[in-house]
């Protein structure tokens, strides 16, 4: 059910970015499509199972964009002055870090989280540990990696999706 | 209204040398790894300044925009982890600098699982 | 003065497509190619929108976000190609 | 040797080709076809803002009924010819990430055709560029998920039934004495709003349904002869 409410207020919200009006008659059309599509769609998923919808979780996600879009900015500087340089100061690695988090969705989240942020791309992902390509190792061990990495975001993520 | 579409010109403009400073680095970096980080970040921040740029100048075109905008960053970090994933699989050598390699020593990513039907 | 500045930005974005085609001709593996092809694409989005301000015309739009959904799903299927998994 | 022949043989060719290119010039009026579509009394009987949807699916539908018979020739011979036998081939377990990707973006790819389709008369687009929107959908599915059940069956029957439908309301407006394809047999509304146009947004929903069902059907015989190899 909360999976349907969901799948059906994205479909609506995506409707109304798409035709950019309020118009009753072209609301009425979009909510029975996206009634039907996400009828369709969504017999037995699971994405947003784990959504908390609560005033803090709300909160959390602002946060969250605020702080993953500080994290894009400082990437580019980042890459800005490694591209620039002509010595290009690269020390590349994979290293493997854990994460607590169990949400697809989340998990989801912060691998793409990763990926944009300074220096760092999701290589693999099984079970707890992902696999990052760092540019610019500067541990190698795997709590203090994760520290380094994944925390920034989890703490947030946690929140959000439980 | 002026000040306003000013600054969306100058957003534009900004996102426009950032994909400028990626394709650079498309062409600096040594393998495909560096390449892949350069080209997602860069290009990722570029395009979504130069589309919010555009919302400023023209604020009435919003809804397409913020979805063109929403869809970039969904797919662009996917589609490099795709990428990146399928080169480690066909073993794309590193470059010399490459400090470790934890995927190969860990014991849990080695086994390549398939897809029986 | 906003055309100015846009049509500058017009000349750096083709200018970066051009430079990145370089690394698509050369390649070396068939990854850098498909990563030079992202980057194009992904630039031309952003040509796109200016290109729809400059003649005035919102429906460019749903060619951006059609073509964006092309090009993602067209690196999809190429690197699952490549990894012989298709 | 041979590069002479093929010089000779292109020399040829320019020769044959240049006196039509030479006699060719551009049509600097509207022809008189052009001319009964772009008139102002025609335009105002169909009350379409796009044009050239007007034209497609008023004056020139029985085009869009050729090609969707033509897609479903197409998909029937697909069918008969290459058949599927049985599954024996491994496949490398998708990254999660792009799975959980897919779940989110696929519902949202949707919605995107079926805008197109349904605003077909308003912006560029329709029922053919939307069915692929939504087929493209389908791609990202089989690409995701490729041990989900496909649920044939039911695309088969949605094709049908579209097909049928979109049939059923061009044989209306003949039967109502306006014309095989007619718009008119809906109210035509206000020029410009998504109600309007009369019965095009109807008969665009249906060719979009239809195609995107047809491409899908395809893309599974394909997705199973390739099973097999």
């Amino acid at each position: 059910m909360k999976n349907f409410i969901i799948t059906f207020l994205i479909l609506m919200v995506v409707w109304v970015l798409l035709n950019n009006t309020f118009q009753p008659d072209i609301l009425l059309v979009g909510a029975v499509i996206a009634v039907f599509l996400s009828l369709f769609m969504c017999k037995r998923c699971e994405l947003f199972q784990d959504m908390n919808f609560t005033p803090k979780g709300i909160f959390y996600t602002i946060w969250f964009l605020g702080v993953f879009m500080v994290e894009l900015i400082k990437s580019n500087l980042d890459v800005t002055k490694r591209v620039l340089n002509p010595a290009l100061p690269i020390k590349p690695g994979i290293v493997e870090v854990k994460t607590k988090l169990k949400s697809k969705f989340a998990r989801m989240l912060l691998a793409n989280s990763i990926t944009l942020t300074p220096g760092t791309l999701t290589v693999d992902v099984v079970d707890d540990s992902f696999f990052i390509h760092w540019i610019d190792v500067k541990d190698e061990d795997i709590k203090s990696a994760s520290k380094e990495i994944v925390e920034k975001f989890e703490k947030y993520l946690e929140v959000i999706y439980g | 209204m002026e000040i306003l579409e000013l600054i969306g010109a100058i957003t534009t403009l900004t996102g426009s040398l950032i994909l400028l400073v990626a394709s650079i680095g498309l062409l600096r970096m040594p393998d495909v790894y560096n390449r892949l980080q350069v080209g997602t970040k860069a290009t990722t921040l570029g395009t979504i300044l130069s589309l919010l740029g555009i919302i400023l100048i023209m604020p009435g075109w919003w809804g397409k925009l913020v979805l063109l905008i929403f869809f970039v960053m969904m797919t662009s970090p996917v589609s490099s982890h795709v990428l990146a994933r399928a080169s480690y699989f066909i073993k794309i050598p590193f470059t010399d600098k490459t400090v470790v390699d934890k995927l190969k020593v860990s014991a849990k990513a080695r086994k390549v699982e398939y897809e029986k039907k | 003065m906003v055309n100015t500045i846009l049509e500058v930005a017009v000349a750096i974005i083709l200018l970066s497509i051009g430079l990145t085609m370089i690394r698509f001709v050369k390649g070396k593996t068939s990854v850098d190619r498909v990563i030079a092809f992202d980057m194009m694409s992904i630039a031309s989005l952003a040509l796109i929108a200016i290109l729809s301000y400059v003649t005035q015309r919102e429906i460019y739009l749903d060619v951006a976000i059609v073509y964006g959904l092309l090009g993602f799903l067209a690196v999809i299927i190429i690197a699952k190609y490549l990894e012989k998994s298709l | 040797m041979k590069k002479l022949l093929v010089l000779f043989i292109l020399a040829a060719f320019v020769s044959v080709l240049y006196p039509l290119y030479s006699s060719f010039h551009g049509s600097t009026g509207l022809t008189e076809v052009s001319q009964f579509y772009a008139s102002k009394e025609n335009i105002e009987k169909v009350n379409s803002q796009n044009l050239v949807t007007a034209v497609v699916v008023t004056y020139r539908g029985l085009d869009t009924l050729g090609e969707v018979t033509i897609l479903f020739l197409t998909a029937a011979i697909i069918a008969f010819f290459l058949k599927k036998e049985s599954d024996k081939r491994t496949l490398r377990k998708n990254s999660e990430i792009f799975k959980t990707a897919a779940k989110l973006l696929i519902p949202i790819i949707t919605m995107l055709g079926i805008y197109i389709f349904i605003n077909g008369h308003l912006t560029p687009g329709g029922g053919f560029q939307g069915g692929a929107v939504i087929a493209s959908a389908v791609i990202l599915m089989f690409l995701a998920f490729p041990n989900m059940e496909f649920s044939h069956k039911f695309f088969e029957s949605l094709e049908s039934v579209s097909g049928l439908v979109y049939v059923g309301l061009a044989a209306f407006g003949a039967i109502l004495g306006l014309g095989f394809l007619d718009n008119a047999i809906l109210p035509l509304g206000k020029f410009g709003e998504l109600f309007s146009a009369g019965a095009i947004p109807v008969i665009y929903s249906f060719v979009g349904l239809k195609v995107g069902a047809e491409l899908s059907n395809i893309l599974h015989k394909f997705k199973s002869v390739q099973a097999d190899n």
